[in-house]
């Protein structure tokens, strides 16, 4: 019963990562891509739960954390890119 | 799946070759990105694919995955990482210094008359 | 170690010692420090004479690399003391004669005498040593001394042509020869010369015979300047006169006909033989007898005369080395013609080593070689033109000198090619006396312009740069003595003949019986009469020289020897240059499309020849739903990759590949992978970021445009890659290594994880170099960043 | 435009701390589960980096006074010296030792040269990230 | 002293210690150059040693890590390895006293040394293990330090050339890649010992025969021959002189040591495709390479097409598998790794005083400089193969395994080359050395006698190598005996196999 | 009906209504007119979704090795705080670079907020 759930659930979120692509691609700003790709992110963070259920192994728990890491890290640097124009600023005061 | 695999990563190979024979050199660097995908998915599918659970131990299965090439993997993502940041890096200065990533603009033949 | 040894090598000592004695006494000229060693060598090989008169031979050996069959075997025989003996007693009086001729204020004298000590060494090895590789080594010991000794006025553009000449076609020729040795060794299993000749019986028929001999014969050719190689003696003229004395005419080119001579027994047997050194040999008497008539300058004249002797003294070997073939009663014939090639080669070295000095006398105190601006020096040098009459009419072949010896005994050998019976001699053989005839008549032509145009006529002073006078009398002694030899070998033929030729004779025809006695008179035989017409027709076309010396206008200037020399060498070059250039064009896209399409053919090909394509299904696993899925991702993702023009949809295109990587290597069951994949792709693609958000808006024309080049060898990368992973997944033949680990990681590396336990313990080397690339990876981008030598940015970053 | 980045800033310091423990517990945990001294090191720059997206490079710069290079290079120093060490027992380079010792809080324990090793590693890593980033953060 | 099981990995071990230590003192050249020099000198030593004690107790291996071979990582120094290595060490040695001269401070702060000693380690490494990925990962290695050293003060034309330098050997990494996951799929092991048994087992199968082709072109493309060369001429132009010595002696060796390696441990069972593939390669390389190295009048250039020439010379020995052919090769491939470096170096002096390369621009320099001038002379005698130099004895055995074999036209055109060889180098002393003497700029404040004394140290060791042959040969004469005879090395790995 | 087959249905549950969410989520960011109300969509519904789908991994999990996976729930934590800045961050970024408005919006406080500081500003 699980397993039919977790394969449905991974369509799903497959359907829902080719939407996002979809609108990472088209835009038609810089933050729309940005949003779709954060979207990606969290959703990527979803898949490999399933997956990790589906292979019925907790190999892949690290995987989750590494990936909403990474997700908020790029997030946050293309925000202040867009923003700032540069993704590390040296030195704030100046 | 293998055959699958195959197919992948010679279209990995092709657009790699593809893309290193242009002349942008951000292309290039794309171009070798998406080579040592190809390679190292490459590796993969030659250890045999889906052989048995994660390598594991504790893993309460009958057998495992090979994990050398899993191991001989890592190694070469992390050397291809650090050839990528380097000849990103590369790219930069030499987009600095000479004004261009065209590479046909770069050809220069020093001591060749 | 013995005696032989060290005399051999004893001028390489000496040489070393040369600088510091120039260095220590400027003052004393260095020829004197030099001077006694040729003569205690000569005095030390006089003593050898009463050894080989008894037709005994002395061995010695010293082990060099007898692990390839290479060992310094010193050989003292008859054919190697006339050479030494040559070697060390002209080298004596040249090194006199070249005390009082080079000025030891001007001149760069260290220089000098070492490369002439060099020079003797090697040349003593070269006739002393019984083993080829050893002979070779010296061999190419003397072109290089020969090279610097010609280019010695190096900033003279003459000087430096005609080194590069004489060691480009010289070491052609030493090559080639090195070439025949190696394929002696493999039919013979040794270097060493007696051994070859012991075994020259039984290789004749090898295929690798007439090779052998064709190569060996091209290091002599080129080495005594025969025809066509001989391009390269006329402009080694450029050496200082001592040398081109000594050099150029008495010793060097003699090695040639050294190793002619030496290698007889083993090839001898063999008709090519005989017939290519005879007729390259006459060939080369002809056009040097012919072009030294033409020439103005002195020792251009002398130059193309040592040429033409040579051919002489190579086409009496060739007939000699018929000898070899017949019976006891024609042996003798041949045996004579043998011997007279010996004997003319010591007259030759007397009469020619003379006449250099005396060349170099008249240049000395005149300032100028030209003919055409000489004339009536007899009342200012007598002495000198004493010693050019005897020299020249020893060349021309006029009694009572020893020139007329042994150019009789030519004649004899060359009217006897009629009764050879190889290679149909007996037909076309009419060829070599006639031509000999007409090369002596030439001969007798260009002596005496040498003589009669320097030494008398009309007194052109205002066309010298100084006002001649007498040479001083260090400078005479030289040439003295060996004018003095020509006479006496004149008189007293059979001293020589007994006690140096005849040993000579036995090591070139061992096991000959020939007489070695040389006689005055023959009686009123053909040879008496060709030499009265010489004379008769030499004397008559001297004196009407001038008008028919426009003969030589016939000959086209641009197709001389010389220009094809010089025109294949810059075409040659030039051609590279323009090859080169056109495939090395800088364009590293094209270097990559050679790359890949070698890459793409020489697989193919190979994958077709050797049937390697496979395909078995039978050991693949499942394919899931989303593994399609992920595969459709890659081929989508990285094929609109190829097609999109924005860089930021390519780097993300990139950075979504990559994620699809790791995912597939989630469904692979590689977590380790997976990890470390996300956490690169993420800062690969924030580096791409950074590196290139700065580059401009791109231009319209820059877009990509589709190359079908590109294309094609971009889908043929890709089809091999994918064939070979479907064959060599065809064809796991052998179960992995990885049982090990699956038993051992716990149990003896403590760890459950047996990626990570591979990457720290089993494979921790791996892993120890790789952060070391990463490290040095850092200091590079550091450095690149922060380091710019070169650029506009150099002061700010300081 | 200058903008304060008061959430940002606020919150970096909160998850700084998740992603640190995190990347210990990778680190340590690698030779069991997946990670190891690599990811641990990358995720560890990742926090870093967090921080400089978060506030400034100067600002990181005096809170952790590091050069990278020379952190990379004790690093390189504690792998090249942990394969080493064998030397000195004259065993082949890089044989691990290990044994179980009984720590009070953590229990049974696994002590590993490889360990050593491991963190050799990380700190390559962490410092290689670092050089590369704020090389090219300051660069213009 | 009980038996130091770990003596072979000494010489890598040095080097790379070095190369952490120097990170430390960047600011300070004077320190870096002292522990540079002390270091490279003492690894000179103990390579030294290594090769006395493969000479008497045969081929050292260590399994890393303790793990029995094939499992674990193991390390092998057969003969050739270790002279290879010994080599390495002098070249390494003469290079970091040279550069003190000529490399400039700037790049001194900025890692050269460092730089440096990690390329020496690559270098050694790729020479001794006895693991192909290991290799691998050797190879990376030194790449990446060569692209460092080649970048190193980010002049115009070091910046273009390293572009391209890159590309290339990304590629021929990825080709790496997969040419070990192939070999992988098939034998399933990657210590090389194990290989071989296992491709004994197999015999020649097809795809072996693809895989070797593929290794053929990886490795042709570090080594540079023929049609994989291009990139080379161009990149080992941009860097300065020392780096350009070692990359000219020592990184196109790599990748002709593994095409000896592999050719003659694994791919041995369809020699007369393989191989003679090989051959034709070969031939043509040395064709191309002496036609470009009398193509142009610079000087760099001439040297650097004469490194290809004697890539086909070398692998020409190899292509032909004879025991002779084999010793011919070791013994140039020495000879070639001396001698390049020597006249890299002085070649680096020649423009260091004219501030040219083009030889058009350059003539009588012996007058001032007699010293470089023979030198230089020499060095050219050995570099053609001129008794009794170096080059002589390994081009005759190669010629003599050539001609037993029957290949005419191949050892012919390995004689040959050697004239146009002479010919090229020759023009140099000819017209550089020889001619008008000339004023340079540079002439004030290049220190000549002190930037002499690597190159005439190097020059040296060609022409006692050449002349002591005797001594030398028994050396080479085991590391080919080892080539032409897998069964010593694998026995000597896999013990008990 | 004992204790695993309930903790099946609420996991079951879990995943199925984290999947709907996600789906929800991306078709707002296809669909919505303007980056503004996309990252709405987003950062809200995405999280939520991802969030129980955790939650379902994490009780699949317990009930399977019945021990808390400290993993699972440090990364519920880290995206329950991260998500909503995120959110926050690209909002800001993007208005700050200047990514219009729909064109049906109604209200925009912050440039309200800034006129009217102007407005004190003279």
């Amino acid at each position: 019963m699980i397993l039919i759930a977790v394969k449905i659930a991974i369509l799903c979120m497959s359907i829902a990562i080719l939407g996002l692509i979809y609108r990472l691609i088209k835009g038609p700003s810089m933050p729309d891509r940005v949003v779709a790709l954060d979207a990606i992110g969290i959703n990527l963070v979803a898949i490999v739960a399933l997956v990790s259920i589906f292979l019925d192994t907790n190999a892949f728990l690290e995987v989750i954390l590494l990936l909403g890491i990474l997700s908020f890290i790029g997030t946050v640097a293309f925000s202040k890119y867009l923003e700032k124009g540069v993704a590390l600023e040296r030195d704030r005061d100046l | 799946m293998e055959i699958v695999m195959a197919f992948v990563i010679g279209i990995l190979f092709m657009s790699a070759t593809y893309l290193m024979l242009s002349k942008s050199l951000l292309r290039i660097i794309i171009g070798t990105g998406l080579l040592s995908h190809g390679a190292h998915l490459l590796i993969l599918t030659m250890g045999g694919l889906k052989r048995g659970t994660v390598p594991l131990l504790g893993e309460e299965a009958s057998s495992y995955t090979d994990p050398i090439p899993q191991a001989l993997i890592l190694t070469a993502i992390v050397i291809s990482f650090g050839v990528t940041a380097f000849f990103l890096v590369l790219a930069y200065r030499a987009y600095k210094e000479l004004g261009t990533d065209n590479t046909e603009r770069l050809r220069g033949n020093e001591g060749n008359d | 170690m013995s005696l032989l040894h060290l005399a051999i090598i004893s001028p390489f000592l000496l040489a070393i010692f040369i600088p510091i004695l120039y260095k220590l006494f400027r003052n004393i000229h260095t020829g004197w420090f030099v001077l006694p060693l040729p003569i205690l060598l000569f005095s030390y090989f006089l003593s050898f004479i009463s050894i080989t008169s008894t037709h005994k031979t002395i061995t010695e050996s010293v082990p060099w690399i007898p692990a390839i069959g290479v060992d310094f075997i010193a050989k003292v025989d008859g054919l190697g003391l006339l050479f030494a003996l040559l070697i060390t007693g002209i080298g004596s009086l040249v090194v006199l004669y070249s005390i009082y001729y080079l000025s030891k204020d001007k001149e760069k004298l260290n220089t000098f005498y070492v490369y002439l000590l060099l020079f003797m060494g090697a040349m003593l090895g070269v006739v002393l040593s019984d083993n080829l590789i050893v002979l070779y080594t010296f061999w190419e010991f003397t072109s290089f001394s020969s090279f610097l000794l010609i280019g010695y006025w190096y900033d003279r553009e003459k000087s430096r042509y005609g080194a590069q000449k004489s060691m480009l076609i010289t070491v052609l020729g030493g090559l080639s020869m090195l070439g025949g040795i190696i394929l002696l060794y493999i039919m013979t299993g040794t270097f060493n010369i007696s051994e070859i000749i012991a075994q020259a019986a039984g290789i004749t028929e090898n295929p690798l015979f007439i090779p052998a001999l064709i190569c060996i014969l091209l290091g002599a050719f080129t080495k005594s300047a025969q025809f066509p190689f001989h391009i390269w003696l006329p402009d080694a003229m450029e050496a200082p006169t001592p040398v081109s004395a000594y050099l150029h005419s008495a010793t060097m080119v003699k090695a040639g006909i050294y190793l002619v001579a030496r290698m007889t027994p083993v090839f001898a047997s063999e008709g090519l033989w005989v017939w290519l050194i005879a007729g390259f040999g006459i060939a080369t008497l002809f056009w040097g007898s012919f072009n030294a008539v033409r020439q103005t300058d002195l020792k251009a004249i002398l130059a193309f005369s040592t040429i033409s002797q040579l051919g002489m003294i190579m086409s009496l070997l060739g007939l000699g080395a018929a000898a070899l073939h017949f019976d006891d009663v024609k042996n003798s014939f041949y045996g004579a013609a043998t011997l007279a090639a010996v004997f003319h080669l010591f007259n030759h070295a007397t009469f020619k080593g003379s006449l250099f000095m005396v060349v170099g006398i008249v240049d000395h105190e005149t300032g100028t070689r030209d003919i055409r601006k000489l004339g009536g020096l007899m009342n200012f040098m007598p002495i000198t033109f004493t010693l050019a009459i005897i020299g020249t009419f020893s060349m021309a072949g006029l009694p009572p000198f020893n020139g007329f010896l042994s150019k009789e005994m030519f004649f004899t050998g060359m009217i006897r090619v009629l009764e050879l019976d190889i290679f149909n001699f007996e037909t076309w053989g009419m060829l070599f006396p006639v031509i000999a005839w007409i090369a002596s008549v030439f001969t007798f032509i260009y002596s005496m312009v040498l003589v009669f145009k320097t030494f008398t006529g009309k007194y052109q002073p205002e066309k010298l740069e100084k006002k001649p006078h007498e040479a001083p009398m260090g400078m005479l002694i030289s040439p003295i003595v060996l004018a003095s030899l020509v006479i006496i070998i004149g008189f007293f033929p059979n001293i020589l003949a007994n006690s140096i030729l005849s040993p000579a004779l036995e090591s070139i025809l061992p096991n000959n019986n020939i007489d070695v006695h040389i006689s005055f008179w023959h009686g009123f035989k053909p040879e008496l009469f060709m030499t009265i017409g010489v004379i008769a027709l030499g004397i008559l076309l001297f004196l009407t020289l001038p008008k028919w010396k426009r003969v030589y206008d016939f000959f086209p200037k641009k197709l001389t020897l010389n220009r094809l020399y010089d025109n294949g060498l810059e075409l040659i070059q030039r051609a590279s240059n323009k090859l080169t250039k056109t495939y090395m064009n800088g364009s590293i896209r094209t270097y990559l499309v050679y790359i890949f399409a070698f890459f793409i053919f020489i697989l193919a090909t190979t994958i077709a020849v050797k049937n390697a394509f496979i395909f078995d299904t039978s050991n693949i696993s499942s394919i899931g739903f989303y593994e399609v899925l992920l595969a459709l991702a890659i081929v989508i993702g990285s094929i609109s990759i190829l097609f999109v023009n924005s860089r930021m949809t390519a780097i993300i295109l990139l950075g979504a590949v990559g994620y699809t990587v790791s995912l597939f290597y989630v469904l692979f069951r590689a977590p380790d992978l997976a990890l470390t994949q996300l956490v690169i792709e993420t800062i690969s693609v924030a580096l791409f970021l950074l590196c290139f958000y700065h580059l401009p808006k791109k231009r319209n024309e820059e877009r990509n445009r589709f190359k079908l080049t590109n294309a094609i060898i971009s889908i043929g990368v890709g089809a091999i890659v994918t064939v070979i992973a479907l064959s060599a997944h065809s064809n796991k033949v052998f179960d992995s290594i990885s049982e090990y680990y699956v038993e051992n990681t716990y149990t003896e590396a403590a760890g459950k994880n047996m990626v990570n336990v591979i990457l720290v313990d089993f494979r921790g080397f791996d892993t120890l170099f790789e952060i070391t690339v990463l490290t040095i990876a850092a200091l590079g981008i550091f450095a690149m960043i922060k380091l710019r030598m070169g650029g506009k940015k150099k002061n700010e970053n300081k | 435009m200058k903008t304060n980045d008061l959430i940002l800033q606020t919150t970096t310091k909160v998850v700084l701390f998740i992603i640190i423990l995190f990347s210990f517990h990778i680190f340590f945990a690698g030779h069991y589960t997946p990670g190891g001294g690599f990811v641990g090191g990358l995720l560890t720059s990742g926090a870093i980096i967090l921080l400089m997206l978060a506030f400034d490079m100067k600002t990181v710069s005096q809170i952790l006074p590091v050069n990278y290079i020379y952190m990379a290079a004790t690093g390189l120093l504690f792998a090249g010296g942990t394969a080493a060490g064998a030397l000195f027992f004259n065993v082949p380079l890089l044989t691990h030792a290990f044994g179980h010792v009984d720590l009070p809080i953590l229990g049974d324990t696994a002590l590993h040269t490889a360990t050593i090793f491991d963190l050799g590693v990380f700190l390559v890593v962490v410092g290689v990230t670092m050089t590369i980033i704020q090389t090219i953060g300051e660069d213009e | 002293m009980k038996e130091m099981i770990n003596f072979l990995i000494l010489p890598l071990l040095i080097p790379f210690l070095t190369g952490i230590l120097l990170i430390f003192f960047a600011k300070n050249v004077v320190i870096q150059r002292w522990i540079a020099a002390i270091s490279a000198l003492f690894n000179v030593v103990i390579a030294f040693l290594l090769v006395q004690k493969v000479r008497n107790d045969g081929i050292q291996t260590l399994d890393v890590s303790s793990w029995q071979a094939p499992f674990g990582i193991t390390l092998v120094s057969d003969m050739l390895s270790a002279l290879l290595v010994l080599t390495t060490t002098i070249i390494a040695f003469t290079s970091i006293i040279y550069s003190f001269r000529s490399i400039g401070v700037e790049r001194e702060k900025y890692f050269y040394y460092p730089a440096l000693n990690f390329l020496i380690v690559g270098v050694i490494g790729a020479f001794t293990t006895g693991d192909i990925f290991n290799l691998f990962v050797f190879f990376e290695v030194l790449l990446m330090a060569s692209y460092v050293l080649l970048v190193l003060g980010g002049t115009k034309i070091q910046l273009r050339e390293t572009i391209k330098y890159i590309l290339v050997n990304v590629i021929s990494s990825a080709l790496f890649v997969i040419a070990v996951a192939y070999l992988y799929s098939v034998v399933g092991t990657l210590n090389m010992a194990h290989i071989s048994v296992r491709l004994d087992d197999l015999g020649q199968s097809g795809i072996i025969t693809v895989i070797a082709v593929l290794f053929l072109i990886v490795f042709g493309l570090k080594g540079g021959i023929f049609p994989l060369y291009f990139w080379l001429p161009g990149s080992y132009y941009a860097p300065p002189a020392p780096v350009m010595a070692l990359f000219g002696a020592l990184l196109t060796k790599v990748g002709v040591y593994a095409i000896m390696r592999t050719y003659t441990l694994f791919f041995i069972h369809d020699t007369g495709y393989t191989h003679q593939l090989l051959m034709i390669l070969t031939i043509i390389t040395i064709v191309v390479g002496v036609i470009g190295a009398i193509a142009f009048s610079d000087i760099k250039k001439i040297i650097i097409y004469n490194i290809i020439v004697a890539i086909g010379v070398i692998l020409f020995g190899v292509s032909v598998m004879t025991p002779d052919s084999l010793a011919g090769s070791v013994f140039y491939l020495i000879h070639d790794m001396v001698i390049k470096a020597a006249l890299f170096l002085l070649i680096g002096i020649m423009i260091a005083i004219t501030g040219t390369s083009d030889l058009r621009k350059i003539s009588g320099l012996i007058r001032r400089y007699p010293g470089l001038g023979w030198t230089f002379f020499i060095a050219a005698l050995v570099l053609a193969g001129i008794p009794p130099f170096s080059g002589f004895v390994g081009k005759v055995l190669i010629v003599k395994g050539g001609f037993e074999s029957e290949q005419f036209l191949g050892a012919g055109i390995v004689l040959a080359s050697s004239l146009l060889v002479l010919f090229s180098i020759m023009k140099i002393f000819i017209n550089g050395f020889w001619g008008t003497p000339q004023d340079y700029k540079g002439e004030t404040n290049v220190p000549v006698r002190k930037l002499l004394i690597a190159p005439v140290i190097l020059v040296t060791i060609s022409v006692l190598y050449g002349a002591g042959s005797e001594i030398i040969f028994p050396y080479i004469s085991q590391a080919a005996e080892t080539l032409a005879n897998p069964s010593v090395y694998i026995e000597a790995v896999l013990k008990e196999w | 009906m004992n204790v695993i087959e309930i903790f099946k249905i609420i996991i079951v549950a879990l995943i199925l209504i984290g999947a709907f969410l996600s789906l929800v989520a991306a078709f707002g960011v296809i669909r919505l007119p303007d980056v503004y109300t996309r990252n709405h969509a987003a950062s809200k519904a995405a999280t939520l979704g991802v969030l129980a789908v955790l939650l379902g991994t994490f009780l699949y999990f317990y009930m399977k090795e019945g021990q808390v996976n400290s993993r699972v729930i440090l990364g519920i934590v880290f995206i329950f705080v991260t998500s909503p800045v995120a959110g926050h961050l690209i909002s800001r970024a993007a208005y700050n670079s200047g990514v219009k408005l729909w064109d049906k919006s109604v209200q925009d406080d912050l440039k309200l907020k800034e006129a009217t500081q102007a407005k004190k500003g003279k």
